[in-house]
């Protein structure tokens, strides 16, 4: 597809922030979410998981639980089909072990039960015959040549000789020589971290009713950031064809990445399948923290070399990512990431995937990123100390501009980081005096962004209001600035559109709500879908005046006769044109399906000052401003609510929150009591400048804005801490106990 | 699960005593359901006390106050009374939890917890606060230090419920103060903590003090010397080192989760300088 | 397990159901009287997403016993707006854009009209402290803070 | 003929290039090029991958034409979150 030629325009609706369409049922109790809906005859799903990290199983004895009264299926791995496919495969034994439990909490066996009083007496009487594994949890002991295995026989092509069997992938990134590059520096700064894994936090557990009827047809009710996903995976895991399998997605209470896939979901269609009832699943916060999708943690080495007056000669980073015990990717987009910011003639960066025993990893805001960039930024801001250089200045100096070759390959056309630390350093909050004792760091984020499969269906009713049905669900205001962009397309107002999200069944497929997409892909099919409309409208205009389609254009909200023919109709408005559409050839509609590219990559700059209690190691945030490009904010409130949101996830990781295993191999903290996300009282006021830098590839400029925010934190925080206590902490979270050591307390 | 709404404490103690199976007092509920929840306890029988006449009120009693044992912290934070009079120990137990946690938490069910983390002991403890306690024999009251027995353990006997904590009397020229450290600004437990209660002479020097330390040790600790080492002083910076060095000395962590051996031990004495000088400021010592 | 009836109040209507000894609150509302609003996101009083009032406190319902509503006055969320008339608080979250997910709202909702109805005018600070049991993961906490601020100030000048 | 610049570890498969030469008017040529004249690249093709065309990240999009000038980059299939 050719991108969508951004054109400048006045808008009229986007831009507005105007009250959005689920807001009322969403402050009165009245959305419905995950564990919120109910079937007739419906069952309790529960779930029995492994206590070990790794084991070997050898046997699961059922025969007492299905005995149970009340208990209606019983479910193992081995109910569950082979897998041809890697990747069906890998989710499916995510969802159910089959041969081993690979992690802590990995679910080995899964009931159905009048109540939940029933189910929970029945995995108790479920015997599974374990033979305890040696395990291992920490990346950088995992890729040692003996650790032991999690997988066997998983490694890419491209993983070199003699690694442990526990490497599944190697990439590598850049251009240059770095050696000559290092060789050029005034000084040359190596550094090694290592980033916790850290858990997406959503407020709402994980939740499915599943019903599977004796004809063969299955109605899937869950939370989740993509429901045509889950209906891919599902009915995969099923053997099921697509059209017999619907699933609706109800409001997602937080996703942030970690609801793209499905862990309950297969669960609950495969026990209703075995039981014949409705089956409802909902997890705990501790089964949301073992069984879910963390991040990956990693273990990273950085060297840059700077000139003494800012300018880099060459960037280097390695990079050891364990998504868990399954393969994943994103050590490939971490490393991409790593260096996006900079203009660099000399660039290499290398990534190892790495198998150990945890919860295989899923999707969290800018994954991959935010753990390269914190490493990169904070030997960035370590070499701005050793010169005593403004950070600012040597990032501007350095920055990736139109033309720069980036670290991952491509050529930049027109992108917004040097605007964006132009807004930053002009921004009273850089220039704002320090107290003594406190620091202020900033950091660069970055993320690539997505579009993906799209499909709006636009109804123009008769009474001259418009219905959007598209395929996302709406996970922080999506609804209204799809009913934004319809309405300025349409030449309407707001109010006059409603917009929801269908189920499986109504739509063609849509890609997960995932990669900051559903605001520009879903947007743009939107646009088109109303161009198409328009189409029809001054098509049916045409007719009435008697005069060519191509005479008709469409001004403010109605067909208008233009050229030869201007002035001589009155204008016949959406409305006059609705109100007789069934005589004029029957309803009118748009719709459009698309594969959108051209999302346009996003930069943010963050700015925190912090003051780190010496005696404690406590970290205090006191000001926090984000600046980041939006192309064009098609509902201000909640682009700030994007970056507000993700900031304060970075400030979480970078102080706080983490994935603590035991020698055990068990997890540490299942629970928000010690899995330690902000709450209200830790935080200032988070500020937001809005950049509006048109993104050339959408027609109203928009740019993807959901990712990028939680990138900077970690390093800003860092660099704040480094700037307020005068150490350089190499590890995240910068929890006190941490601080305080390297205070040397 | 049997469900027994009590009406006297007699009538809790002996229905508590004569349950052979698990059995836990419901107060506030904020640590039994929790426990509930992850499935650490099933309880047979668990005894509501909330609805025994008197038990969820603060009465004034020789100079103090009898807090009864079903009264929420919340309620106790709003009582200007005990928190004129001991404010370290309403402190403390208004850092329990969250807002909501405050509605249902009690001291007395924060000290029958006995988590060595739990932030009303230490504050009781440094007031010398003294327990009622109904049993299948009748009324006993025991000193608040003497309750806890190590982590999740009691002194208490089967049948035993703390029916109300007393509160003693203090002269003018006395007060406490109570910190904690947690790694976040609410929601944690405490990684240590540290009340300490003084009295002052009139020229503002501590004619008597207690420290005591949570989070430490397996129980609430009373850092005797750290106390003896503040007598006679107006809380010079030199006094304040040796007292932190006298409250690190007594402190026998463990390495977990929330912090270090390392960490607890230096925080405990960095919070017991840092609640001396709040405790003194608020005892009218100025500084 | 027998179940035992319990006779409660809830927003302002005489209501009863049966439960089990051990379920919460939490699960007597949302499983028996099909009142959703509030919600389970921890089930240990860690998150706020389940809070209510009991007898005028604020308190997270998954942390109370069924059993314990007998004879109690409880308000939800759904008993927060007059009829069609959303509550200041609401029509602020909608407006400030307070809300992004909205599975956190309901708890946040009722927490904060406790607030307010004890300190018409906190601090931002006291706002973020009593709400510090709240947890939200979607906003970063700042829309929210701004909301009950301008809910207050409109509460006050009514 | 179109220039593909590939990332750093394909190099072991297109004979230690980093930057190699097919004949190809749209993308879906280009990649069923590259897999014939490099079998060593099969397997990764056939796991996903994006091209960039002239800055522009594309991650299916068979029919996108590319010039004998575009600039074309090969790299891996990216998800969000």
């Amino acid at each position: 597809m050719s991108l969508d030629e951004y054109r400048k325009r006045e808008f009229k609706q986007v831009g507005q922030r105007v009250r959005r369409p689920d807001g009322v049922d969403k402050v009165t109790g009245r959305a419905m979410y995950g564990a919120d809906a109910t079937a007739p005859g419906m069952l309790v799903g529960r779930i029995l998981r492994s206590p070990h990290a790794h084991a070997r199983i050898r046997g699961i004895d059922t025969s007492a639980a299905e005995a149970l009264k009340g208990v209606k299926a019983v479910l193992t791995g081995a109910d569950l089909p082979a897998q041809e496919d890697d990747f069906i495969r890998d989710v499916q034994d995510n969802c159910m072990a089959r041969d081993k439990a690979l992690y802590d909490g990995h679910a080995v066996a899964a009931v159905a039960a009048v109540d939940a009083a029933t189910a929970r007496a029945a995995l108790k009487l479920i015997k599974v015959d374990y033979e305890v594994l040696p395990h291992v949890t920490d990346v950088d002991v995992a890729i040692k040549p003996g650790a032991p295995v999690v997988q066997k026989g998983r490694s890419l092509e491209n993983v070199p000789a003699g690694m442990s069997e526990n490497v599944t992938s190697h990439c590598e990134f850049g251009h240059g020589d770095p050696a000559a590059g290092f060789a050029r520096a005034d000084h040359v700064v190596e550094r090694h971290f290592r980033t916790a894994a850290t858990h997406q936090g959503y407020i709402e557990p994980h939740a499915a009713l599943a019903s599977v009827t004796s004809d063969g047809k299955a109605e899937l009710w869950c939370c989740t950031q993509g429901q045509f996903f889950v209906r891919t995976l599902c009915a995969a895991i099923m053997g099921m064809e697509a059209s017999q399998l619907r699933v609706t997605a109800s409001e997602i209470g937080g996703g942030f990445g970690g609801k793209t896939t499905v862990f309950i979901e297969p669960v609950a269609l495969a026990l209703s399948r075995k039981a014949g009832r409705p089956v409802k699943i909902v997890m705990t916060r501790d089964e949301v923290f073992r069984a879910t999708g963390p991040t990956v943690h990693t273990s990273t080495d950085v060297k840059i070399g700077m000139t003494k007056d800012g300018r880099i000669t060459a960037a280097e980073a390695h990079l050891r990512y364990s998504g868990g015990a399954f393969p994943c990717g994103t050590v490939d987009m971490g490393a991409q990431a790593a260096f996006a910011a900079y203009d660099l003639e000399h660039v290499r960066t290398y990534g190892w995937n790495v198998l150990t025993n945890r919860p295989k990893e899923a999707a969290y805001r800018a994954p991959g990123a935010p753990q390269s960039i914190y490493a990169v930024e904070s030997v960035v801001d370590e070499l701005c100390q050793h010169f005593g250089l403004d950070p600012i200045d040597v990032r501007l100096k350095n920055a990736a501009r139109k033309g720069t070759k980036s670290s991952y390959g491509p050529t930049f056309p027109d992108i917004g980081l040097i605007a964006t630390l132009e807004a930053a350093k002009k921004h009273p909050h850089y220039s704002a005096p320090l107290q003594p004792g406190q620091g202020r760091g900033i950091s660069c984020g970055f993320w690539f962004n997505f579009g993906g499969n799209s499909c709006v269906s636009l109804n123009i009713n008769t009474d001259g209001t418009v219905g959007v049905t598209e395929g996302n669900p709406d996970i922080g205001g999506s609804r209204a600035s799809i009913s934004l962009m319809a309405a300025e397309e349409l030449g309407i107002e707001y109010d006059r559109v409603r917009t929801i999200v269908a189920d499986t069944s109504s739509l063609g497929y849509n890609d997960v709500t995932d990669g900051s997409r559903v605001t520009f892909a879903v947007g743009l099919a939107t646009i088109k879908a109303a161009r198409e409309a328009v189409r029809v409208m001054c098509g049916r205009a045409a007719k009435i005046w008697g005069i060519d389609a191509e005479a008709v254009e469409w001004k403010d909200g109605a067909a208008v006769p233009a050229g030869p023919n201007a002035g001589k109709f009155p204008p016949m408005s959406l409305a006059e044109i609705a109100a007789v559409s069934f005589e004029t050839g029957g309803p009118i509609a748009g719709h459009h399906e698309v594969n959108v590219d051209g999302a346009g990559v996003s930069f943010g700059v963050h700015i925190v000052d912090v003051e780190v209690d010496k005696e404690t190691g406590q970290t205090t945030v006191l000001r926090y401003t984000v600046f980041q490009d939006a192309g064009k904010a098609v509902h201000p409130s909640y682009v700030e609510g994007q970056m507000q949101g993700g900031a304060v996830q970075g400030i979480g990781w970078a102080l706080n929150e983490e994935y603590i295993y035991g020698a055990d191999g068990r997890l540490q903290n299942p629970g928000f009591l010690d899995y330690r996300v902000p709450v209200a009282s830790d935080l200032p006021m988070i500020d937001t400048v809005i950049l509006e830098i048109p993104n050339p590839g959408h027609p109203y400029g928009v740019r993807g804005v959901g990712e990028t925010g939680i990138v900077p934190p970690l390093a800003a925080i860092s660099n704040a801490v480094s700037r307020s206590a005068g150490i350089r902490l190499s590890e995240l979270p910068m929890s006190p106990p941490r601080v305080l050591k390297a205070l040397g307390g | 699960m049997r469900y027994l709404a009590a009406t006297t404490a007699r009538e809790a103690a002996e229905a508590l005593a004569a349950e052979a199976g698990v059995t836990r007092v419901l107060a506030g509920g904020t640590d039994v359901l929790v426990q509930m929840k992850a499935g650490l306890v099933e309880p047979d029988l668990v005894v509501d006390i909330k609805k025994i006449p008197g038990i969820a009120t603060i009465t004034p009693e020789a100079g103090g106050f009898r807090i009864g044992a079903a009264v929420a912290n919340a309620v106790l934070g709003e009582h200007e009374g005990v928190r004129a009079l001991w404010p370290g120990v309403v402190e403390g137990a208004n850092l329990i939890g969250s807002t909501q946690v405050q509605g249902r938490c009690t001291m007395a069910g924060n000290l029958c917890n006995a988590s060595p983390a739990g932030d009303a002991a230490p504050g009781l403890v440094a007031a010398n606060a003294v327990a009622r306690i109904a049993g299948p024999e009748g009324e006993r009251d025991c000193p608040v230090a003497d309750i806890p027995a190590g982590p999740g353990k009691t002194t208490l006997k089967k049948g035993e419920v703390i029916t109300s904590i007393l509160l003693p009397a203090r002269p003018a020229r006395a007060s406490d103060a109570y910190l904690r450290f947690i790694p976040r600004t609410e929601m944690d437990i405490a990684v240590a903590s540290a009340a300490v209660s003084l009295e002052l002479d009139a020229d503002g020097t501590v004619k008597a003090a207690r420290v005591v330390l949570g989070a430490v040790a397996p129980t609430v600790v009373v850092a005797e010397d750290a106390g003896r080492t503040l007598v006679g002083t107006k809380l010079d910076e030199a006094t304040l080192a040796k007292m932190a060095k006298a409250c690190e000395a007594v402190c026998k962590p463990i390495d977990d989760k929330r912090g270090t051996v390392a960490f607890r031990t230096k925080t405990a004495g960095t919070l017991a300088k840092r609640a001396a000088l709040i405790a003194y400021a608020r005892a009218g010592g100025a500084k | 397990m027998k179940s035992i009836p319990v006779s409660t109040t809830i927003n302002g209507d005489a209501c009863e159901f049966l439960c089990a000894p051990d379920e919460t609150l939490l699960d007597a509302l949302r499983n028996r009287l099909g009142l959703t609003g509030a919600k389970e996101g921890c089930g240990t009083g860690d998150c706020g997403a389940c809070s209510v009032t009991l007898n005028g406190r604020l308190v997270c319902s998954c942390l109370v016993l069924g059993v314990e509503a007998e004879g109690a006055e409880i308000t939800t969320i759904e008993g927060m707006a007059d009829g069609d008339e959303l509550h200041p608080l609401q029509r602020h979250f909608i407006d400030h854009a307070a809300l992004q997910c909205g599975v956190c709202t309901p708890g946040i909702l009722v927490a904060a009209k406790a607030l307010l109805e004890k300190n018409p005018e906190p601090s931002d600070e006291e706002v973020r402290y009593w709400l510090a049991g709240n947890l939200c993961r979607c906003t970063g906490y700042d829309k929210i803070i701004r909301a009950v601020q301008a809910a207050a100030a409109e509460m006050r000048g009514a | 003929m179109v220039k593909v610049r590939l990332w750093g570890s394909l190099r072991q498969a297109a004979d230690g290039r980093t930057e190699v030469e097919v004949e190809a008017r749209t993308f879906k040529e280009l990649l069923d090029r590259l897999g014939e004249t490099y079998p060593g690249l099969a397997p990764q093709i056939a796991r996903g991958v994006s091209l960039s065309l002239d800055g522009v990240i594309y991650r299916e999009a068979w029919f996108t034409e590319i010039g004998p000038e575009s600039e074309v980059v090969l790299m891996p299939y990216m998800t969000g979150g």
